[in-house]
């Protein structure tokens, strides 16, 4: 049985968002002539200013494109569904977002979106554009903590992105927006639990098969499998497997400070997510460790598919003020 | 068999197209039981993107280096994903390969089979046992390359070539994976084919096809 | 064949969802005393300023409890799923949010919601507040022009509320702000179209049928039958329905603005709702209709309903004031 | 049959509680094809309610009166709704019928009966033939004061109130309704029961039951 989505031509979804998006928020955001897949931030870049560029897969909006604006990223490349956007598209965000101090690329990291970055970092170097890359890795179901560099990048992002184009927006040296970026990464953890599959517009099949009754701890943003089938639980347990693990490796002590992310895969409501936030708070209190703010809602999806991740990054002073910096993009605003 | 003219290629890449096209929704379905599933949508993609552009391209007026360029922008650009610089830059090198030729023979073709394992591998750093399409397209290189070696010719070549693919890409099913989305599940991966090994039967076997055309 | 649903106790979920709001939101929201469902806006009732009181059934977040915060409403009474709250805590909301110059009652026109919310202002008309009423009623699908009083209230309530609550944080008297929240209804007009049924937490069973490839067009927010069953159409076909439903009664001309809301009914992914707006653009452009603003999202949900509706609101210099008036709520804001 | 005693109300509440329970699914059921879906859940949590409310309660200290403005109050804050003013109101009015007995004999449960039906369409507005629970129990309360002019006892006067609410109830299966979630539906609502209808027969023939077993 074929999923149903309000949708015009399958081939055509990326390029019609985009057309939706520019109409939306015309004030905030716009794509390169010539090269739609690259989306900029009318007032981000400046002169000086290390530019933030992001990108990866579409179908996981707000994540990645509603993150550019002022305060975040500089510029988007974006790619098919679950797709890396290939080189072009990403050398031109680079064109876009240098303002002379180089940029900065920040992307999950994923095999494909490695390959065209890297090779959009070597076009970028013949045009003399100094680049960096920092891949986001906040995802603990997918590697063990020793091997924290080859983890994927999920719903943390936002947090990590988020501060990362604080300090660009600050005008702090490339060296110091890049150990800042590096720093929000190590400082971010992110598990999720997956209940129900999505569909992509062009196969309108179900990208995975689950058990009326199961769930699938761990799995990645795109339904790749994640740690483990298991029965479905109740909101309580689920948050305290996800947490669990979370505080098995985050290095925090009485009297620290976190920010919370509760996200929805897609289909997972509020009301949900707002009781898992509830356990997220009772653990936390009882380790002596404090909610400096909480964002609960879909901020990295993987279309409709049902299901929820906590992220939790260790803030110290420096990552505080980077993440209360304003920012002002399309679907993420901080003020 | 006479010598492969740009227009054979063209002839290739079509024949390439319509099989991926056949074995999309199958290679989706393997790329979503290991990976995403999307590897059946970014190859139609790739190759619906080739046709379109070497539709455009005045194929007499061209040599096999600027259609496989021309092939390598395309793919690129229509698919990213992991498949999109794979695939580019082994058309980039096959290219490269034959550099300078009106048409190509035998000789060439292999040499344009190996550029291209060669290619994909330095750009995605897999080695054979890693459960990627390289598992495919290592052995295919060899095959092809000892063929010639032997003597047999352009036909024979790469019916060795498909052989060795599909071999390859049989052995990937008990694999756990290294590189890729796969490189995440540990033994669950163990079982289950590789999406990009077996797209890369396909794309071999027509080739064969596609050659033997002229 | 049960939904999967990421809760603990079914007969729990407001109190648990509530518990977790105060949580995430601690410097914008409490709780009345002994009243868990009468949810308060920390910085919004003061002396002398018409207090805003929102409320309804649960299961569309953000809507209602989303919306209190400074600059919007002052308080919200929450009901059980799709069920209107009783007079109790309607009452206390109608307490906290007296600043001395009376309170109005917003909230969608449904029987229950009626029954239980004049039963409150007969209470609170017994302890001396002045208490007025206005219902929204925007939704176009559930009665013709000619019994617009008869019709549903459902996304455009975010428009409607904003401008209300507007207009009583900038200390307008009670007629003013009466006044305005009747033409903010008066001017918005909404319609949607659901693809899959949402399930409550007690029954975990689907609200309704419908076939694998049909769409209910003008399905109400809480899975009320709408006004017919069609054969699932593109995004543009639906988006076109829709509008010219509005249209057909929206007294636009040439030059004049709208707002536009893109809402998502719960599990319709971003994707979706910015290639319905793409659509939305067209269609206005060809009528000469400016865009002074969109919200693409999830505003008003059914659970995890699949569908999407689009409102519109005809703007004027007031309402254009009122609507770029910040606030500061827990699930929406403007600056 | 004896005079009912504050303890056969307590009793008679526990019994509709049982039987809403019993009657949930079917309830929400109906309410899905022409409401919300939400109905068996409203009225079991509200009859709940009560039942803790009432366990709470010194049965022996209180007068029937007091047992159903408990009653009221527990069900209207456990429910909102529609369900929940209306049978909040409809409680409320049968302990002002009744205000000053200890206990209650035929003509004073009769008047219960005629009061709740009284209070519901005051607090609901709907006359006979909207397509609500009102055309199950108005025609109850006809029949319960009919049975009593006549001459019937306790058990008649209710067993008469019953199969009315019943026939009223099936009555509604035809209608198109004017009241409720169900009245933007037009003609849709044809062929469906009212489930507040539905519901009120199970409260009514538990009424029955529950004051039948003094
Ligand atoms: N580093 C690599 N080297 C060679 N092949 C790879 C590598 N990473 C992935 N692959 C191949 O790519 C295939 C997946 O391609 P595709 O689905 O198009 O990309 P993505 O995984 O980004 O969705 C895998 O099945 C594997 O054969
Ligand atoms: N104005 C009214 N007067 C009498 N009964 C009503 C009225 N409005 C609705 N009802 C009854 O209420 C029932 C629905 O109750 P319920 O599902 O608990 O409330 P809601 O419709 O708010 O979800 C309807 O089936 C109908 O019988
Ligand atoms: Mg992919
Ligand atoms: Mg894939
Ligand atoms: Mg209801
Ligand atoms: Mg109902």
């Amino acid at each position: 049985m074929k999923t149903k989505k309000l949708i015009n031509d399958p081939d055509a979804v990326i390029k019609e968002m985009l057309e939706g998006i520019m109409a939306a928020h015309p004030a905030l955001l716009t794509q390169v002539p010539d090269h739609p897949r690259a989306v900029v931030a009318r007032h981000g870049p400046r002169p000086g200013k290390v530019g933030l560029v992001i990108g990866g897969g579409s179908g996981h909006e707000p994540t990645f494109v509603g993150f550019v604006g002022r305060g975040l990223a500089d510029a988007c490349a974006v790619g098919n569904v679950f797709a890396s956007p290939p080189p072009d598209p990403i050398l031109e965000c680079a064109k876009a977002a240098n303002g002379g101090a180089g940029v900065i690329f920040m992307y999950g990291n994923y095999g494909g979106d490695v390959m065209n970055f890297d090779m959009a970092a070597e076009l970028a170097g013949m045009e003399d554009i100094r680049v960096s890359t920092v891949l986001t890795t906040d995802d603990v179901a997918s590697a063990p903590p020793e091997r924290r560099a080859d983890r994927r990048g999920v719903a943390g992002n936002v947090f990590i992105f988020k501060a990362a184009g604080a300090a660009c927006d600050k005008m702090c040296s490339f060296e110091d927006c890049e150990r800042a970026a590096r720093k929000a990464n190590d400082h971010t953890f992110t598990m999720g639990v997956a209940l129900a599959p999505c569909s992509l517009p062009q196969t309108l099949k179900h990208n995975f098969e689950i058990g009326p009754e199961d769930m699938e701890i761990g799995m990645g943003i795109h339904g790749e499998p994640g740690v483990a089938r298991e029965k479905l639980k109740t909101a309580d347990r689920v948050a305290d497997d996800i947490l669990d693990r979370i505080f098995a490796e985050m290095p925090a002590k009485r009297g620290d400070n976190v920010a919370v992310l509760v996200n929805s895969l897609g289909s997972t409501p509020l009301m949900e997510l707002y009781i898992l936030h509830r356990r997220v708070k009772q653990r936390l209190d009882q380790i002596g460790i404090g909610i400096h703010g909480s964002w609960v809602g879909s901020y990295c999806t993987s279309l409709e598919m049902t299901g929820a991740s906590i992220t939790l990054m260790l803030l110290d002073a420096e990552l505080t003020e980077l993440l209360d910096h304003p920012c002002d993009c399309a679907m993420f605003k901080v003020s | 068999m006479t010598d492969i003219t740009t227009a054979g290629l063209v002839t290739m890449f079509r024949t390439i197209g319509a099989a991926i096209e056949a074995e999309k929704a199958r290679l989706s379905e393997l790329d979503g039981v290991i990976g995403d599933a999307d590897h059946g949508v970014s190859m139609a993609m790739g190759f619906n993107a080739v046709n379109d552009a070497l539709a455009r391209l005045d194929a007499a007026a061209t040599d096999p280096t600027s259609v496989m360029n021309t092939a390598a922008k395309a793919f690129l650009n229509a698919v990213g994903a992991s498949a999109g610089p794979l695939y580019a830059t082994a058309f980039m090198r096959a290219g490269a390969a034959v550099k300078g030729r009106a048409s190509l023979d035998r000789d060439a073709v292999a040499a344009m089979i190996v550029a291209m394992a060669k290619g994909m591998q330095e750009r995605g750093k897999a080695e054979r046992g890693e459960k990627t399409m390289m598992d495919a397209w290592l052995p295919a290189a060899e095959a092809a390359e000892a063929a010639r070696a032997c003597g047999k010719d352009l036909t024979g070549c790469l019916a060795d070539a498909v052989a060795a693919a599909s071999a390859g890409a049989e052995a990937t099913t008990s694999m756990v994976a290294a590189k890729g989305r796969a490189a995440r599940l540990g033994d669950r991966a163990i079982g289950h084919m590789d999406p990009g090994a077996a797209s890369a039967v396909i794309v071999l076997r027509a080739i064969a096809e596609g050659l033997g055309q002229e």
